[in-house]
């Protein structure tokens, strides 16, 4: 059955806590670049919370956004890739085979959210901190990239479990670890090709906007406006 | 002064491939030792990962990129203005066009490096080329870095065959002239050519129908690498202009490299008769010709930018206009611009050699920042502000740029030692063909000697 | 196969093994027995408790099969193990709903901690060079009782000062008890950012020492003074929580949060409304507010009850605080007092919130007590959408650790240190520290020499730090992973939860449960400590004392105690099926109006320009998560900043004094100085400039010690009179361009499209 | 291959000995087909064979082109489709990168034709085969007879010292 995985974000629940963010490293394996890397561009963070100032002192307001892989309908990262390291999986992901990366970064370069990362080095975890490592998430070696996955691991055991129990996947049996943690319910993951899904049913709110829908990358992560 | 003869120019073209002095020697161990030098930074970078770079997110792309671009772009100087000018067949081409197709190849072979010397697991970039493996799957063909395979690809056994070709009679002059293990090694490269009216016959004929094949090849190689941008949405990147504004910053930087290597090689080789100031006249205007192509098209992109107004290209446009890059920008407007239109647009300054020489430093300088301004800045202010960043360089990639140009320079050098940089016999085919020379001095009835055509002053100057 | 050809692969690959073996070293180690019964590769969840900060958060933590280096019995090698992998909020418990912060989620990284120490250490070398030699945990603990017996003779053991990290529960229990066995002083629970306050000033005003729980998920209005609810303070969680069905979890209902504070915290930001009033003012507006309600009668000033009469001039109607002469003294304009007040009356259910700095002023007190005043005008008090209370779960007195009359740890600790006057008759002849760190957390100067004073310090910490390194003796703690835990959340929950989880997986290192080694001190000091903690081990203490919730309504439904005990541990606790009815609030106790009160600043605003605030930060409150790299790579939410310090200066603050983003400042008060790089920070007064608390360890791990600067190194000692409270937020400060420093930003622009060429 | 050559100074000497060659080819036994020329540029303008020389070479370049693109089409189109990634909604083959590879492939299959072609058709390489005399390198031109009969070896011989040669060779000099 095909699914569509998809997440709506209300920006309205955002408190930019934060949560999401270190879920994800210790979900994903993400490594830790330490100072001088991070002051260099290089920290990897597959989940942030941007953050924009509006206005000026008093009257100063700001707006909260996770951003993180937007999944696209038509992802450029996929098309530039030489290798096919970055591909549309079946259940409209960008997946990216971190075993065919060579590389280029060519996708980083095409990617408009910026959400894709790059091992300038190899990863390090001083010992024992390596016993932290999630064993269903793959270590990545240096030159190649990572990205969010939607945590496929995650959707993969559940798929593998519903289709052990002989039943249909059911809607937020899982959820990706960002999704998981986030205190204000601010996210939520789903089937956005079942109609019945709570986050086909948020897709519809008249808030709801894409990222950057102008570039056309049809992105699977749908941002509900905040309302003030 | 000496009038242009036959014995002269083999002995002059072939004086270089025998003798050798001091010089070249230290200017080659200096160079070599540039060259070692980028090439341990790069072992280094290997080893230790590509982080020693500057790159950084969300500026993946930086001096090596610039440096692929740059030298793609140098390498128009040859094939595209030899073919061009071979079917023109505009005459005073002889002399240059050996040199021109010479910078076309190694200037390929630098810059087709670097897309290997990026990669962040550059000991697996055969992956980039289509051939059955064990990981059952092909390159993606979709990818404009594939494009960039087939195109540079094809260039560069194109323009290795162009400048081959036109070659073999000039093997078989040395052969002849040579002794040792130069007979043998000119006799190998000259395929055993005789002169039979056949040969020379099929040798025109492919020649011609090279210059015809080889030009819109060229044309689409810098087409398709201006796509590696512009197929990307990045703002300022997503242009339709670059495909052409490219193929002429080519062209021109080419025309530039061009001019500086035969000022160099009628140094270094004493070629003051052949290379003659009335070249680089004409090359002038060209570079002149180009670099007003160039602005137009400068402005053609900016213009259509700052009009359209939209917010992520505005955020680059001003980056380049009135940020952090603004001093880059205006210096290379003065080094594509202003410098070569103040010098090259005054028949005084183009006359002389120092001038187009001036005029294709500041061109070659600007160029490569012109590659490094498309490059770097829109990648710095790519969409959501909250993920701009900044590029500085490494001395990782400073001293591997640096290498490149000691390469380019060293390749040359000893290209000119192997090869006769003058076309010998199409020098001879152009006298015959002006009669301005005789083709051979008659055994009965000695010709008149010719006085040199007044366009065609001595050398020496 | 034959049974030759078998051998014969065998020695082949066994030999290529043994070959293998020389090049790498980590194959030469020894295998132990596997201490594990978990199926490799499958994951199992076993709830715990977070304690990185005080909210009491129950979690659910991933194990799964792993092979880990450990030392047994003094030899290296591998072993198969459990292996803690993720830590997840428990989605049954009444704080957290299965939900958890960014700290919390980094605690695992306390476990396997690089620097965390392995084994009992004895000093060696000076005192606070960290020179420090293993020993064996009989000799550690008979260490430890042999200084305790010679203190036991002291007169009435006044000489034991115990310092722990603020903590419930049994844990808090056993501390108490110790130090009460060994006629010692309670012991002290110390964190900079401590609650004292509001729980004296909620005992005064609703009878209740406790922290507040709100109910936003039902409220329709929220106006909070200063308070980082949604960032670091109080339950922070439960209010995200609770905060995100606020804004979107109703139909056609959503409430508004108006956010008053001179920065704009990680809170504010989220605000409908912010608005900056200077600091200390916080009091006055909650007063000016109130004026309003009763002037247009949109409240009877009545409603506020005991907690209006704490307020001088309530119930003449507040004629000193008019919109308009608050207008006068803070700037906010008397028309946005106004509508604030009508707002607030008119959008019921709606609670108001004060916490952190607006607490932390000489006037703290008052302010809290006028927002209370305010709440109890509102009406919110112990309704639905408003203010409320976490019952503690029946039978288990004094498990929240909540003081009949709240006093501060602040003061008390600088008393027991001898730093505040009067000096303490008998000054501490050894000290028990646990997880308390206050050589870096205390802003008093001498701190350390006070401590260096002490005769014998034993540390139970995993990690050595500025306090810790002049320990005599280290007994390390297991890591909440590896131990038995248990809280009674004070706040967070609108129902009685207690807390329990066994350990999730064996030790790591070669370390001992703190309350084990505390039962096994007091049983071998014997006599009457002994028998006032008769268990022999922690977890028997905990299901003796859990035994009595068996009887009680709750989520635990059990006809032994063996199967409640066992439906508690997998269910990480109890908590109360219900929400206690609201009102049943004690009768209060009678106490003094007071009068308005301006706060106080240490330091003339001539010579130091700068209000200054060491606001507790979304990475490493306090500082003691310093040592987590997760959380030192986390870029805080609004400055982006990660692995430093930094200091915030208005823009138009900035450009006067000619300061540049990534400038090394120096921010000098009275005290002395810190330097820091600037952040331009749009949200903050152009009076005012902030720091985040948490770096500037001296000592503190590889990850945290020589990293950015400790800002509570530059405080005065500012106290709120009634309370003894620091006010942290009540010290003046110039600053000055130094240098040029360094910023690791993950975040690019400021704005959304900034607009480059506007600048010039 | 043997042969009998006579080195001449100037184009116009070697189109006279060429003029006497093919007038007594008849009478010493050889044909035109047997006559040599090696010169050290093209002399187009003189009659000395090369205006009836006719070659096939951009009919084959062309040929070659389309070979080349053709398998640069199959080349895209066969590989995508035997391992069919999903794309999310862009074609397997799409039309524009494959139009870029089959218009490289062209030029490529044309140039390499082109190459293949002058190789073959000139016959080359050659190495030491072919009648030759270094003295071509210093201008002379090279007129004889390949394989002329023993019996007019001194005919031919005086035929072309007639014609204004500097000097008569065999070949392979012995």
């Amino acid at each position: 059955m095909a699914r569509q995985w998809g997440m709506v974000v209300d920006l309205d629940r955002c408190t930019g806590c934060e949560a999401c963010v270190v879920a994800c490293h210790a979900e994903n394996n993400i490594a830790t670049v330490g100072e001088d890397q991070a002051a260099r561009g290089r920290a990897m963070h597959w989940m942030r919370v941007e953050r924009y100032w509006e206005g000026n002192f008093p009257n100063v307001r700001v707006t909260y956004r996770p951003v993180f892989c937007q999944q696209c309908g038509d992802a450029p990262c996929e098309s530039v890739c030489p290798t096919y390291a970055s591909y549309h999986n079946p259940e409209g992901l960008n997946a990216q085979i971190y075993n065919r990366c060579i590389g280029t970064r060519y996708c980083g370069n095409a990617c408009p959210y910026n959400v894709r990362f790059f091992n300038f080095y190899n990863p390090v975890w001083d010992k024992p901190l390596n016993l932290q490592l999630n064993p269903d998430v793959s270590v990545r070696s240096v030159g190649i990239m990572e990205k969010c996955t939607f945590c496929i691991q995650r959707i993969k055991v559940a798929e593998f479990r519903a289709q052990a129990e002989k039943r249909p996947l059911k809607d937020e049996e899982f959820n990706p670890a960002c999704v998981q943690s986030c205190p204000p319910k601010a996210m939520v993951f789903g089937d956005l090709d079942d109609p019945t899904s709570e986050v086909s049913r948020l897709a519809q709110s008249n808030r709801s906007t894409r990222l950057l829908e102008e570039v056309g990358t049809l992105p699977n992560v749908i941002y509900l406006r905040s309302v003030s | 002064m000496a009038a242009h003869s036959p014995e002269k120019l083999n002995e002059d073209v072939l004086r270089p491939l025998v003798r050798t002095s001091w010089r070249f020697y230290l200017t080659g161990g200096i160079l070599a030792s540039i060259v070692l030098a980028a090439l341990a930074a790069f072992i280094y970078q290997v080893y230790t990962g590509i982080g020693v770079s500057g790159l950084d997110r969300p500026v993946f792309w930086g001096f090596y990129i610039t440096n692929f671009v740059f030298w793609i772009g140098i390498s128009h100087a040859g094939t595209l203005i030899s073919a061009i000018l071979r079917l023109t067949d505009a005459r005073w081409r002889r002399p240059v066009t050996r040199c021109a197709e010479a910078i076309t190849v190694f200037a390929l072979l630098i810059g087709g490096m670097f897309p290997i010397i990026h990669l962040g697991r550059p000991y697996l970039f055969f992956w980039l080329f289509p051939y059955p493996s064990e990981r059952g799957i092909w390159p993606n063909f979709h990818s404009p870095l594939l494009w960039d395979a087939f195109a540079i690809s094809t260039y560069l056994t194109g323009s290795s065959i162009f400048l081959y070709l036109p070659t073999i009679p000039d093997f078989a002059l040395v052969r002849d002239k040579a002794q040792g293990w130069r007979k043998k090694f000119y006799g190998f490269l000259s395929l055993g050519w005789t002169g039979t009216p056949k040969q020379w016959h099929r040798l025109e004929m492919a020649m011609r129908i090279m210059a015809v094949v080889i030009l819109p090849v060229a044309v689409s190689v810098h087409t398709i690498v201006s796509w590696d941008f512009a197929m990307a949405p990045v703002p300022m990147w997503h242009s339709t202009v670059f495909g052409p504004y490219f193929v002429a910053g080519a062209i021109f930087s080419g025309i530039a490299a061009l001019i500086i290597a035969m000022a160099i090689l009628r140094k270094a080789f004493h070629l003051e008769e052949y290379l003659t100031p009335f070249h680089f006249d004409k090359l002038g205007k060209l570079l002149l010709m180009m670099s007003l192509v160039w602005a137009y098209f400068i402005i053609a992109e900016r213009l259509t930018v700052w009009y359209g107004n939209e917010s992520p290209e505005m955020a680059v446009y001003w980056s380049t206009q009135q940020g952090r890059f603004t001093h880059l920008f205006w210096f290379m407007v003065i080094c594509n611009l202003a410098v070569p239109f103040l010098i090259l647009s005054i028949k005084q300054f183009r006359n002389t050699i120092t001038g187009p020489v001036i005029a294709s430093t500041t061109v070659v300088i600007g160029m490569w920042i012109e590659r490094f301004l498309i490059i770097v800045p829109p990648l710095e202010r790519k969409y959501l502000p909250y993920s701009w960043g900044t590029y500085r360089p490494s001395w990782v990639e400073i001293t591997i740029t640096a290498g490149t140009f000691a390469a380019m320079a060293l390749l040359y050098m000893i290209f000119s030692k192997l090869v006769p940089i003058i076309s010998v016999w199409e020098m001879k085919l152009g006298w015959q063909q002006e009669g301005e020379v005789p083709r051979a001095v008659a055994s009965q009835a000695p010709l008149p000697q010719l006085a040199p055509r007044a366009d065609l002053p001595a050398a020496g100057n | 196969m034959e049974r030759r050809d078998f051998l014969k692969i065998s020695a082949v690959s066994g030999a290529t093994a043994a070959l293998d073996a020389c090049g790498k070293p980590e194959r030469q180690l020894v295998r132990f027995i596997p201490e594990t019964d978990l199926i490799p590769g499958i994951a199992v969840w076993r709830p715990s408790v977070c304690v990185m900060c005080p909210a009491g958060c129950g979690t659910t933590v991933r194990v799964m099969e792993g092979e880990a280096e450990v030392t047994r019995h003094g030899q290296l090698g591998l072993i198969k193990m459990g292996l803690a992998k993720k830590i997840e909020g428990n989605p049954d418990h009444p704080v957290n709903h299965g939900k958890l912060c960014p700290r919390g989620q980094s605690s695992l990284q306390v476990t396997y901690h690089p620097d965390r120490i392995r084994h009992p250490l004895k000093r060696v070398g000076a005192r606070g060079a960290g020179e420090f030699q293993e020993v064996s945990w009989e000799a550690g603990i008979q260490e430890l009782v042999t200084r305790l017996s010679a203190m036991d003779s002291a007169p009435a053991g006044q000489g034991l000062l115990i310092v722990a990290r603020p903590v419930r529960g049994q844990r808090r229990v056993l501390l108490e008890n110790f130090a009460k066995a060994l006629g010692a002083p309670p012991p002290i629970f110390y964190q900079f950012y401590e609650d004292a306050l509001l729980r004296r000033a909620n005992a005064l005003s609703f009878g209740h020492a406790q922290l507040p729980t709100f109910d936003l998920a039902h409220s329709n209005y929220v106006l909070c003074f200063g308070a980082d609810f949604l960032g670091t303070w109080n339950s922070p969680v439960a209010q995200n929580v609770a905060y995100g069905e606020m804004r979107q979890g109703r139909p056609n209902v959503r409430g508004r949060l108006v956010q008053i504070e001179p920065r704009m915290s990680a809170t504010g930001a989220n605000a409908d409304q912010w608005i900056a009033a200077p600091p200390g003012s916080e009091g006055l507006i909650a007063l000016a507010l109130a004026q309003v309600m009763l002037a247009e009668n949109l409240r009877p000033a009545s409603a506020a009850g005991q907690a209006g009469a704490l307020i001088e001039g309530w119930a003449t109607g507040l004629k000193d605080a008019t919109p308009e002469k608050v207008e006068r003294k803070t700037g906010v304009p008397a028309a946005t007092l106004r509508r604030l007040a009508r707002e607030l009356a008119a959008n019921p259910p709606a609670v108001v919130i004060i916490g952190d700095a607006p607490l932390a002023q000489s006037n703290g007190l008052f302010n809290a007590l006028a927002v209370n005043a305010l709440n109890a005008l509102l009406g919110s008090v112990e309704q639905p959408g408003g203010l409320t209370f976490t019952p503690a779960p029946p039978g288990m007195a004094a498990a929240q650790g909540l003081p009949a009359q709240p006093t501060s740890a602040y003061a008390s600790l600088r008393a027991r240190l001898g730093l505040s006057k009067p000096a303490p008759p008998s000054p501490p002849q050894l000290l028990l520290l646990d997880g308390a760190n206050p050589v870096y957390a205390l802003p008093d100067a001498g701190v350390k020499e006070a401590i260096a004073k002490i005769p014998f310090i034993a540390s139970f910490g995993n990690f050595v730090d500025e306090t810790s390194v002049f320990a005599d003796l280290i007994l390390p703690d297991h890591t909440p992973l590896e131990s038995w835990m248990d809280d009674v959340p004070e706040s967070g929950s609108l129902e009685a939860v207690a807390s329990l989880a066994p350990p999730t997986m064996k030790p790591l290192h070669h370390t001992r449960a703190m309350p084990d080694v505390l039962l096994e001190a007091a049983q071998k000091l014997g006599g009457s400590v002994s028998k006032s903690l008769p268990w022999t081990s922690y977890e028997e203490m905990l299901r003796s004392t859990y035994a009595p919730l068996q009887k009680e309504k709750g989520s635990i439904q059990a006809s032994s105690t063996e199967e409640f005990w066992s439906a508690a541990r997998k269910q990480g606790g109890w908590w109360s099926s219900e929400v206690v009815a609201p009102g049943q609030r004690p009768p209060t106790v009678g106490a003094a109006a007071r009068a308005v009160q301006e706060a106080q600043f240490a330091g003339s605003a001539e010579e130091f320009p700068f209000f200054f605030l060491p606001y507790e930060s979304q990475q490493f409150l306090d500082g003691a998560l310093a040592n987590l790299p997760w959380l030192q790579e986390m870029p805080e939410v609004l400055s982006t900043v990660m692995w430093g310090s930094w200091v915030e200066i208005n823009p138009a603050t900035a450009s006067r004094l000619g300061i540049e983003q990534g400038d090394l400042v120096e921010v000098s008060s009275a005290r002395g100085s810190v330097r820091a790089p600037a952040l331009i920070f749009p949200g903050i007064a152009p009076d005012m400039v902030a720091m985040p608390a948490g770096q500037g360890h001296e000592q503190y791990t590889r990850y945290a010690t020589g990293r950015g600067a400790n800002p509570f190194k530059i405080l005065a000692s500012v106290v709120e009179p009634e309370t003894g409270s620091l006010a942290w937020a009540a010290t003046r400060v110039r600053i000055a361009r130094v240098g040029k420093g360094k910023l690791a930003l993950f975040g690019g622009s400021l704005r959304e499209w900034p607009r480059e060429f506007e600048k010039r | 291959m043997r042969a009998v050559y006579g080195l001449y100074p100037d184009p116009a000497a070697a189109e006279r000995a060429m003029k006497r060659l093919r007038a007594s080819g008849s009478t010493l036994g050889f044909d035109a087909r047997h006559i040599c020329l090696a010169a050290s540029e093209p002399l187009d303008e003189f009659d000395l064979g090369w205006k009836d020389q006719k070659t096939p070479m951009p009919w084959l370049a062309a040929l070659g082109g389309l070979i080349g693109g053709t398998s640069g089409y199959f080349l895209v189109s066969l590989t995508q489709r035997a391992y069919p990634l999903p794309t999310g909604n862009m074609p397997i083959v799409a039309l524009w990168p494959t139009g870029i590879v089959v218009y490289e492939m062209t030029m490529l299959g044309a140039i390499l034709t082109t190459f293949i072609s002058l190789l073959v058709s000139a016959r080359l390489p050659h190495w030491s085969k072919g009648v030759y005399d270094p003295a071509v390198s210093e201008g002379k031109i090279l007129v004889g007879v390949v394989n002329p009969s023993q019996a007019t070896h001194d005919e031919l011989v005086k035929t072309l010292r007639e014609a204004g040669a500097e000097e008569v060779k065999d070949f392979p000099s012995s």
